[in-house]
């Protein structure tokens, strides 16, 4: 099985499964909990790419990351989220603070 | 196809954080009649999701109890009504604003209910506290299609 | 998951044709949970499909009555249920011989029963005249895998 | 939208759909037995090559255009079937008076 989060330097890419509702947020919120509690991460990325379905469990797991690496001074990243799912960040008000692509 | 243009299911499942996805494909599926864009159907799932997930979390606090919907199709418009008998809302309004939550500890981000407002062109929550909560909504698809012909 | 290993649900839709494939999608959307083969899901579906067409065409006759279909996972099997209150069957045993169809008309092939048994480990058919019928099937589904960890 | 079937001198080919229930399966014998009245066709061939899904209503449907050919001194063949569908065409028998392949 491949990784979901995969460490390179003090970043963290994280693979968003295809459909993000409440049982894959919770997984992923798990995961990449557990990856911070070892390492120096300044930045955990998010990548979209995949993603076709996402609700506000999703956001709440954006939100609860966001918290987590501004309590180290990291932060949160989006990238390759497509038009849905972009449209769903901004309806949230997310991308105030986090940044998207 | 049939000669009337009414259609009606109804879906009733444990209150199982597995049952989420059935229940957002169940509702799709019996949405296809219609013709919907990818972006209709999307909406309608997040919708379900959005409420379903609610019954299971916030009605039920994650004991297994049941979860029924709802779906009448009239036309073009799409009815959908999510049903728990859980612990209810006291105060419908507050619950439905934007980014109030009662389960923060959850990472819930208190956009529920918002979001079936953005997708859906109708909500009703009609809620009594100890009875449970009634997800009244509403959506027109696949406009410019005619399905029952 | 959930520290559990059964779990149920339940649809009930209007007798029309189009519900045919809503029927199958939601019945294989609820076993996915099993982590069951490509093969198991279209196994199936096949079954649902022959139960939920025979109640549309045989026992209302096309005429828009109810469809019940009830699924209850436990551990790896899959227990399904098709429930119609249509004219039922007179005779179950001659009913559920290959090539046997009362609908000849509408070119029923008569092999209905006959794919429901070869696709699902168990069928029994229980059925009353002017009552209704009930179609049981189990299939043991993604051995294998553990699905409830 | 592409047409279903298609004549090629005195064969008609059709496209089985991706779903062959009852109501694809009644369809499917409408537009064939139209093709049918106005043209001299000698063989039918379904093409199953888009197909995933069929179930006994489209046993009767291929039964009941063997029937009709046979009638006017014509046959029935398929071609292009997955395993399952193949699996499916043997469990039914009509492979005793269809060409299979
Ligand atoms: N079915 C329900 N039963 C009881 N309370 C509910 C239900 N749905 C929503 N609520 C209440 O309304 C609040 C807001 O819901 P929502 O906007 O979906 O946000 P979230 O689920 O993120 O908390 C919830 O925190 C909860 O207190
Ligand atoms: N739900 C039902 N209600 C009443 N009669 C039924 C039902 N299901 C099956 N039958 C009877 O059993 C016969 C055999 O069914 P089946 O093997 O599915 O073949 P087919 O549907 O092609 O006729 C049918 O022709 C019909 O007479």
């Amino acid at each position: 099985m491949k990784e979901i989060c995969e460490k390179r330097g003090n970043k963290l890419y994280v693979t968003v499964p295809i459909e993000l509702d409440h049982v894959e947020a919770d997984q992923l919120r798990q995961e990449v909990e557990r990856m911070l509690v070892d390492a120096v991460i300044r930045e955990v990325i998010f990548d979209f790419r995949n993603t076709v379905f996402m609700d506000s469990s999703g956001i709440g797991m954006l939100m609860g990351r966001q918290r987590s690496m501004q309590q180290m001074g990291g932060c949160v990243r989006v990238i390759h989220a497509g038009e849905r799912i972009q449209r769903i960040l901004e309806l949230s008000g997310v991308y105030k603070v986090i940044t998207i692509n | 196809m049939e000669k009337t243009n009414t259609n009606e299911m109804m879906i009733e499942f444990d209150s199982y954080t597995c049952n989420e996805a059935f229940a957002r494909v169940a509702v799709a599926a019996f949405c296809t009649q219609l013709n919907p864009t990818l972006e209709e159907v999307a909406d309608l799932k997040t919708a379900v999701s959005e409420a379903v997930t609610n019954a299971i979390i916030h009605a039920y606090d994650e004991k297994v109890e049941k979860i029924r919907i709802i779906c009448k199709i009239v036309a073009h418009d799409m009815y959908i009504t999510v049903i728990d008998h859980g612990k209810g809302i006291p105060d419908v309004d507050k619950a439905m604003e934007p980014l109030y939550t009662t389960k923060p500890q959850l990472e819930r981000s208190g956009m529920g209910f918002a979001f079936m407002e953005a997708f859906m062109d109708e909500i009703t929550v009609v809620s009594e506290p100890g009875k449970g909560t009634q997800v009244h909504m509403k959506k027109r698809v696949g406009i410019g299609t005619s399905p029952f012909v």
